[in-house]
């Protein structure tokens, strides 16, 4: 019955494929249709959520019947089940909000390369086997370079190219990786390389588990590797800014954490972790300060989400208990967050005709709505108490110090202090600055509402949320869970 | 409980009295200084009497009666928590920090009534009577400190008593030092040369006086003379020993010693005043501060740390 | 059903509604009713103080707790009291529903502060509190505003890497455990063992501390967002950010003792009869008063002037606190309430001036005694307060301060204060002469006295402000009870400290009977004529209404050239520059390291690249 | 000049380090784990002679899945990249006669090559990407020999989302046979072919799939060529 | 000791990366990325090789012990794809930047930038 759960990769793909044929059968049926797909994944998501969450086991997907680690299998536990749920309903108000984003031609392949993007994500997430972590990663990435230069402007194809460039060496890079611990182990799947780990050869070992974390940091945008991420959030297509940020890094960021801590038997692991910490900081600070003199507003917000990412691979970078889970916790909230943000300056970009800052003066006089849902949201990331970002944010800042970063926390807190100042530059922008006349707000602003209301409730009572919070990450740090989890059956002599 | 009373009146005349005396002396040895014959002692008085008994008074609203009435009225206060010898009433409250303010808030009340008046004058002369007061507020709390730290009490009463044990304050040094700053200070609060800056009378015509004409002048006249005799009295009661005399089997005698005894001190320290400002010239305020600010702050503040030690 | 939880939570849900429903009216009303809520259950739970009133919750992993003892009840009440007057003024001056949500938010705040039972329910408090302050300002000067945020959000991470030090060595971080565990490092210390902190540690913690909450008391030299953040608000509002926000400040110094006074004892040592780290806040607080009195007496704003005057006079509490006994404590304490209610009362008074006037530069005052009799009346009592004349509440508190500062032998504290005391004269005759005295601009012919919301809220503070000063014993006797042993001996009427007496309710009679005195003598004379401002002595000339009678502007000229050297220094100016640097910074690292050429991107990659291998090989 | 200077050295700490690595991974010599395991079972569990076809569409067939995808990705957007209002070949010269005639007769033979690959993909070396591959070199060859030739978008288009749902649906039909995402029903349920192994029927789904893929390969290969050669018109 | 193999797999990824390093023009870039990949594809090749076995194919006379590793051969297939695709984005990309700049060295394509 579980095994129906694979049918997350398949919907999406077999929609995908189904496109076309429904391009010719009538075109303007293709973006509802999106919507109804996504909805659907919701749904799916939705199930195995609960099934993960009420039987407390993980689901396991047999690719083929093969058990691993003959087969690849589908790995999904606790984070994967929270994660991918999150993914669905991000595309699904994504997809909503394409209805009036995405005007540009062709829309049937924008739909494909949507659910592919979607399909992406799902699988780095899901996915058990290294290699397969792999090729997922590259369909996210290719369907990433294509939507980057999808609204084919001069800007959209560079942000778009220097994606390209940065991405191949990146996965390059991470393929030597999985060659090394394939040639060392022999095996490509994650739990008995997990298993093997500490039997490698420390070498081979050390250098492969570099190359990988690597090419993984090139995805999840840490400092300086992630030069290309600004470029494309700007570029790309309002509702695609948002998945980006909301799950396509994050994705990146838990293969990452995933792999560091299955590898953690590996020698070498230590200064890696270091050497991780040290540019998750560097990301955190380079990120806010380039965020404050941002002229474009969707730049700036770009800017912030990288910082926030930067904070989520410290916390993951810690290598503590405390650390993972406060990751975890910022990860969910940053993609709500996140989605609130860029879907708001995504329609004010629409409504107003641009995003620069001059297009946020007097936003709360014209779209008060929206306005505020701003307002709720950049509050939240700032990280002022009633907000949901406030508690990961503590729990982050708590957990650095505990593992004895001094330096590292003061770094952030001094981050988010110039994060306060752009972010409450803009609120004064939009709510003191200039005036207009009211503009009716649709769906979106009821849209942006609830993420708004969903922040708050999350910033007053964190309760629920950390208690879901706190078994996904036990799930990726517990090492011997996860092995024990996968039914390994022996292989070879 | 009218005996209290009584007694408290008999103060308060007693010290107008003096006041006026002193008044008086001031301005004939500051006469004969410059060779001149000058006044009769007793020309204050008559000068008082001739303001309040004048027919018609002039007003400048509420305030500026109220002023000038809570400044004599805080003056009196002012008195009755100053030991004087065995005779004063509240001296068991005589809390120096308490004497201290209250010797100040009768120039408040002052200040209301000459600012309520709208002269330009009397405006410049508060703020210069702020500045002085800002001026001598630190080395007179440098004085106050010493004094508080070396007898380790707050009570002026208390502090008189230890003075007719282990001899007068000025004869330790570090309260020899608090003492001169202090006497300068003095200097600045009887607002003589060389700090009557802010009742400069040839230059702004006596500053926050200048409006006052007819009772309101006589009440201030009362005021100044009860302000002389209490600030006076402070000084030699906190650093020449005060007086509490004992030795008669009279109580009247005693008194009489005592007030004696103290009148003495406190000619001494009027004179002393006079002296100084019959030979000084007038500072112009920021002079004043500056001055203040430098030697005066420096002994006191060297006393206190002595005291502390 | 615990009551704690509603004493903080019921201003913001007010707040809230009144944000909601926009209704004129119904918002005030709502608002005063959230404001009215915390002062009732105070009110209503004094009796039960003994037993200890706590509350906890178990969110997300963390213990939240509430508490509520003879201290924390002592600053609740401060801040129900004087926010209650507050909202009460904001009937009359607010305009935007908003203002009402994040008043009554900040009320929220500070009250969690006061009853915080845990390091993190008072950072979360501390927060919320910033946050809807910097919220109220935000809209009348963004720049104030900012300045206010960054630097009291500085102080509020500093706080937070304390707090995130200390949790991480002892595990725990309700106030009992935390001061518990202080406790038996110092004693390991004086043992001669090496502690669970080491002394840098010690001294880091205390330092971020110091940081956090010198920013909020606004102790020199961290006091420059106080000048603008308190005059560019909701002056009504003011009252409460000045009377009660600064006094969290305070409050965090007080827990600084109660968490770690043994610990820092041990570390740093005595510095003559006062501990060392007390003596450091005493003297940045006797700075304070300085620098604050003296600035406030060249001030051209009237919201300014009280800006500064209360920068002063937190001055006054910090040295209190400092010294570090028993006695000081109780005094600073004292002078935290007499401070509140003066303050509270002044910028209420600046409210009405600005609401009637719309004028906020002493240049456009003069002589609204006459118009405004009711409103001067209170100036008068707030005045005399805050200068501190006998018989008002100000002199009772500044009294304490003075004996138990000079009492413990520190020459130099006491003349500090002195001075200070002095200068409140200067800037408060000030401020009497340039608004209520004189001749009055044209203008200004047609003001009326306060509104009556904001009349009621003045009387209030008024009258406490005369009760609590002809009465101080019923305030001591309360502080008493926070170290459960007469620190203040004497009945309501009296304090009595051994060494030093003061006694309200006599010194009110004889000041009662002097002014009898002068009273019978002044209405023994001729009864007396009334003249215009015009109708004075000229030295001849004659005058009209067109002569400017009155000094309005630089009044204390001389004050500033005596003072000009030091006027040059300006910490302000100094953290401009560094934040206008940082900003420079970004803009060139950004434009340096995302220079737009992929290639130089691709280098990065190489460089990270290389740096693996070298860690590798 | 610096930067060469630079990039030389550091490419050469880069690739002593890889090289480090690497030296740890002796070449040639038997490290076999997973693999073993294949080549021990590929013949009676998938019936595919070719252990590396059987490996990528059996045993790993969800790595070929999304491969496919890759290159449908790819088709997708060099399509939505270079969409323009109306685009057509703007070539210029044509191709001479024996061009032109020759490409003709080798169409269909080198399309019936591409078929023979991908069908007897679990036989011998080759497979469906291949085979497309080779399919679409026909095209390319008729794009290069003809001025004007053009494949009917339409028509390759809906091909090609018919056959990647077809690989889906036999994925999907596993699930709903063996239970199993991808699940090699014709084989292990059916049991179809198992008497010859080593012929051409056998090998359960593997030829099935590889056709699908073949067909895909093919369309999209053809499809981004085409993308590629035209430009946009402006009218 | 590092075999040849091995070497030219590792000089062929180093040799494109020096090419991304260095060339201005990104046709030129897009070449070397494509170079770094037939590097990885040779290197996950020769890891799978066995010396003295044949390949994988299992017909008459070849017994499992006899044939070289087919999982390595198998990733490469895939490699290989994956490699097409992003090559065939990149040029596309290429198209575009090339229409609206007019210009395909990285220098001169930086609008984006800060």
């Amino acid at each position: 019955m579980n095994q129906v759960a694979s049918l997350l990769i398949a919907l999406p793909l077999i929609s995908a494929f189904f496109v076309p044929v429904l391009k010719q059968i009538n075109k303007s049926l293709i973006k509802p249709y999106l919507v109804l797909i996504t909805l659907i994944q919701t749904g799916i998501a939705g199930w195995v959520f609960k099934e993960v969450y009420t039987t407390g086991k993980p689901i396991i997907i047999y690719a083929g019947g093969w058990r691993p680690p003959i087969g690849i299998n589908l790995y999904i536990g606790h984070f994967a089940a929270l994660f991918v749920l999150i993914i669905a309903v991000v595309s699904f108000i994504m997809a909503i909000f394409s209805l009036k984003a995405v005007t540009t031609e062709p829309i049937d392949k924008y739909a494909m390369l949507f659910l592919l993007l979607m399909l992406g994500a799902t699988g780095m997430i899901a996915t058990g086997d290294i290699f397969n972590l792999f090729v997922f990663m590259e369909i996210t990435a290719i369907t990433a370079y294509a939507l980057t230069a999808y609204n084919k402007t001069g800007e959209a194809a560079e942000a778009s190219m220097k994606y390209i460039v940065l991405g191949g060496i990146g996965s390059s890079f991470f393929l030597v990786g999985v060659a090394l611990l394939y040639g060392a182990t022999g095996t490509l799947n994650m739990a008995q390389l997990a298993e093997l780990a500490n039997s490698i050869n420390p070498i081979v070992a050390q250098v492969g588990l570099a190359l990988i974390i690597f090419g993984l940091a090139v995805e999840a945008e840490l400092f300086p590797l992630n030069a290309w991420a600004p470029d494309a959030y700007q570029a790309a297509p309002h509702p695609i800014t948002a998945m980006f940020s909301a799950f396509v890094v994050k994705a990146g960021i838990y293969a990452l954490a995933r792999l560091l801590y299955l590898l953690q038997k590996a020698s070498g692991w230590s200064s890696i972790l270091r050497l991780l910490v040290i540019m998750a900081t560097l990301t955190v600070v380079f990120a806010e300060l380039s965020a404050l003199r941002q002229k474009d507003v969707k730049r700036m917000i770009a800017y912030s989400s990288i910082g926030q990412v930067g904070l989520i691979a410290l916390a993951f970078s810690l290598g503590t208990q405390a650390g993972v889970d406060a990751g975890v916790f910022h990860m969910v909230n940053h993609a709500i967050v996140k989605t609130l943000l860029f879907l708001a300056i995504g329609y004010v970009g629409i409504a107003m005709g641009g995003t620069t800052m001059e297009n946020f003066e007097g936003l709360g006089k014209k779209m008060p709505l929206t306005a505020l849902a701003i307002t709720v949201a950049g509050a939240a990331t700032v990280g002022v108490p009633l907000f949901n970002v406030f508690w990961s944010k503590l729990r982050i800042i708590l957990a650095t110090l505990q593992a004895g970063f001094f330096w590292a926390a003061v770094l952030v807190l001094f981050a988010s202090v110039v994060e306060a100042v752009y972010y409450f530059r803009l609120i004064h922008r939009m709510w003191f600055m200039g005036g207009g006349i009211r503009i009716k707000e649709g769906v979106i602003a009821g849209i942006l509402v609830i993420l708004a209301a969903i922040i708050i409730l999350i910033g007053v009572d964190p309760a629920p949320v950390w208690n879901i919070v706190v078994k996904a990450g036990s799930d990726i740090f517990n090492v011997a869970n996860y092995v024990k989890n996968v039914p390994l059956v022996g292989v070879g002599s | 409980m009218l005996g209290v009373f009584l007694k408290a009146l008999l103060i308060i005349l007693y010290a107008t009295l003096v006041g006026f005396m002193f008044m008086g002396i001031i301005r004939k040895v500051t006469a004969r200084i410059q060779r001149r014959i000058g006044p009769p002692i007793y020309q204050p008085i008559i000068d008082t009497i001739k303001f309040l008994s004048k027919k018609e008074n002039i007003t400048h609203g509420v305030i500026y009666d109220f002023g000038i009435i809570f400044a004599l009225g805080a003056t009196i206060l002012a008195l009755m928590f100053i030991p004087l010898g065995g005779v004063s009433i509240l001296r068991a409250y005589g809390d120096l920090i308490l004497i201290t303010f209250l010797l100040e808030i009768p120039m408040l009340g002052i200040m209301f009534a000459a600012m309520s008046s709208g002269n330009p004058y009397a405006g410049i002369g508060a703020q210069r009577a702020l500045l002085t007061m800002l001026a001598i507020q630190v080395p007179l709390g440098f004085a106050i400190v010493a004094l508080a730290e070396y007898y380790g009490t707050f009570s002026t009463y208390e502090i008189v008593m230890a003075q007719q044990a282990h001899g007068w304050s000025i004869f330790h040094l570090p309260l020899l030092l608090a003492a001169i700053a202090y006497d300068i200070v003095l200097q600045a609060m009887f607002g003589k040369e060389p700090f009557d800056i802010m009742t400069a009378p040839g230059e702004i015509s006596l500053g926050p006086m200048v409006e006052f004409g007819g009772k309101h002048m006589g009440i201030l006249q009362i005021q100044h003379a009860i302000g002389l005799f209490a600030e006076t009295l402070f000084f030699s009661n906190i650093f020449l020993g005060g007086a509490v005399v004992t030795t008669f089997a009279n109580s009247i005698l005693n008194t009489l010693a005592t007030l004696g005894i103290l009148l003495i001190k406190q000619l001494a320290v009027l004179l002393l005043a006079i002296f100084i400002s019959t030979i000084f010239p007038r500072f112009t305020i920021d002079q004043a501060a500056r001055f203040y600010w430098k030697w005066p702050t420096i002994i006191a503040a060297l006393g206190a740390i002595l005291a502390s030690l | 059903m615990n009551e704690l939880p509603i004493i903080v939570i019921s201003p913001l849900v007010a707040g809230f509604l009144a944000w909601l429903l926009r209704i004129r009216g119904v918002r005030e009303i709502i608002g005063v009713a959230g404001s009215l809520i915390p002062l009732a259950l105070l009110i209503k739970l004094y009796p039960s103080l003994g037993e200890r009133l706590e509350f906890t919750i178990n969110v997300a992993g963390f213990k939240l707790g509430l508490m509520l003892s003879h201290l924390t009840w002592v600053f609740s009440m401060i801040a129900a009291v004087v926010g209650f007057t507050a909202i009460l003024g904001m009937i009359s001056t607010a305009r935007d529903n908003w203002e009402w949500l994040f008043a009554l938010m900040s009320l929220t705040g500070v009250l969690g502060v006061f009853m915080a039972y845990d390091l993190i329910t008072f950072f979360i408090a501390w927060e919320i509190m910033t946050f809807a302050s910097f919220m109220m300002v935000l809209k009348y000067n963004r720049h104030a505003s900012l300045k206010y945020f960054i630097l009291s959000i500085v102080g509020a991470y500093a706080m937070l890497i304390a707090i995130g030090l200390i949790y991480a060595k002892t595990g725990t971080l309700t106030f009992p455990e935390v001061s518990v565990a202080f406790t038996q490092d110092a004693m390991r210390r004086m043992m001669g063992g090496s502690g669970l902190f080491t002394k840098t540690e010690t001294m880091l913690i205390y330092g971020l501390f110091l940081l956090a909450f010198g920013v909020k008391a606004g102790m020199f030299p961290l006091h420059v967002w106080a000048p603008d953040a308190y005059s560019e608000t909701n002056q009504s509002y003011t009252a409460m950010f000045s009377g009660v926000l600064s006094k969290a400040g305070v409050y965090g110094f007080i827990l600084l003792y109660i968490l770690m006074y043994g610990k820092l004892v041990v570390e740093f040592g005595h510095f003559r009869s006062a501990p060392t780290f007390g003596y450091i806040i005493a003297f940045l607080g006797g700075l304070t008063i300085i620098v604050g009195g003296i600035l406030a007496a060249l001030q051209e704003d009237i919201r300014k002037l009280f800006a500064y005057s209360s920068i002063s006079q937190i001055g006054y509490i910090l040295v209190g606190l400092g010294v570090g006994t028993a006695l000081s404590i109780e005094a600073a304490i004292y002078h935290a309430i007499s401070h509140a209610l003066f303050k509270g009362l002044f910028f209420l008074i600046v409210a009405t001036l600005i609401y009637r006037t719309g004028k906020t530069e002493f240049k456009d005052f003069g002589g609204l005694a006459e118009k405004m009799p009711y409103t001067f009346a209170m100036a008068f009592i707030a005045i005399l307060s805050l200068a501190g004349i006998p018989p008002l509440v100000g002199f009772a508190s500044k009294w304490l301060i003075f004996e138990a500062v000079i009492h413990e032998n520190l020459p130099i504290l006491g003349g500090m204060v002195f001075f200070g005391s002095a200068i409140g004269f200067v800037y408060l005759i000030r401020f009497t002469y340039a608004v209520w005295f004189g001749q009055r601009p044209s203008d200004l012919e047609g003001t009326k006295d306060a509104p009556l919301p904001l009349a009621i809220a003045m009387g209030i503070l008024g009258a406490l402000n005369v009760v609590f000063g002809v009465a101080p014993g019923i305030v001591a006797q309360e502080l008493n009870k926070i170290f459960d042993k007469p620190v203040i001996a004497g009945n309501i009427w009296e304090l009595d400290l051994g060494f030093g007496r003061y006694n309200g309710l006599l010194l009110t009679i004889w000041m009662v009977i002097g002014v009898l005195i002068a009273a019978i003598v002044y209405f023994l004379g001729a009864n007396v004529r009334r003249v215009p401002v015009t109708d004075t002595y000229q030295s001849g000339n004659p005058i009209t209404m067109e002569y400017n009678l009155t000094i309005r502007r630089n009044f204390f000229l001389p004050l500033r050239e005596v003072m000009a050297f030091w006027l040059k220094i300006s910490f302000d100016r100094l953290y401009h520059d560094i934040w206008k640097s940082i900003e420079d910074f970004a803009e060139t690292a950004r434009n340096y390291v995302y220079n737009g050429n992929v290639q130089a991107y691709a280098w990065y990659l190489a460089i990270i690249l290389v740096i693996l291998a070298a860690m590798g090989v | 000049m610096l930067k060469r200077a630079l990039a030389i050295v550091a490419i050469l700490i880069i690739g002593y380090w890889l090289a480090q690595g690497l030296s740890q991974v002796p070449f040639g010599q038997d490290k076999m784990l997973v693999s073993k395991y294949y080549l021990d079972h590929v013949k009676e569990q998938t019936g595919a002679v070719n252990a590396v076809t059987a490996v990528v569409v059996n045993y790993r067939g969800f790595d070929t899945l999304g491969e496919v995808t890759v290159l449908f990705i790819a088709s997708t957007g060099v399509g939505a990249l270079l969409w323009r209002k109306k685009r057509k070949r703007t070539a210029k010269t044509k191709g001479s006669v024996v061009l032109t005639t020759g490409s003709k007769l080798l169409f269909p033979f080198i399309m019936l090559f591409g078929m023979y690959i991908f069908i007897h993909g679990h036989l011998t070396p080759g497979g469906g990407f291949p085979g497309g591959a080779t399919i679409a070199t026909a095209f390319l060859l008729m794009y290069m020999a003809f001025t004007t030739y053009e494949i009917s978008h339409k028509g390759f288009e809906v091909t090609e989302g018919f056959a990647g749902m077809g690989y889906v649906l036999v994925g999907l039909i596993g699930l709903a046979i063996g239970g199993y995402f991808l699940f090699d029903w014709i084989w292990q349920t059916w049991h179809l072919g198992t008497s010859n192994i080593g012929r051409l029927f056998s090998g359960g789904f593997i030829p099935v799939i590889y056709t699908i893929i073949g067909i895909k390969v093919g369309t999209e290969l053809s499809g981004i060529i085409d993308n590629m050669l035209k430009e946009e018109v402006k009218e | 000791m590092i075999s040849a193999y091995y070497f030219g797999a590792i000089a062929l990824i180093l040799i494109g990366l020096y090419a991304v390093l260095v060339k201005k023009n990104l046709l030129k870039i897009l070449v070397g990325l494509s170079i770094m990949e037939t590097g990885v594809n040779l290197l996950l090749i020769s890891i799978g090789y066995v010396s003295g076995k044949s390949a994988p194919i299992l017909s008459e006379g070849i017994t499992p012990s006899q044939a070289v590793d087919p999982i390595p051969q198998a990733l490469v297939l895939t490699a290989i794809v994956i490699g097409v695709a992003t090559t065939a984005m990149a040029l596309s990309v290429a198209i575009i930047l090339y229409e609206k700049y007019g210009t395909l060295n990285i220098e001169e394509i930086r609008r984006l930038r800060g």
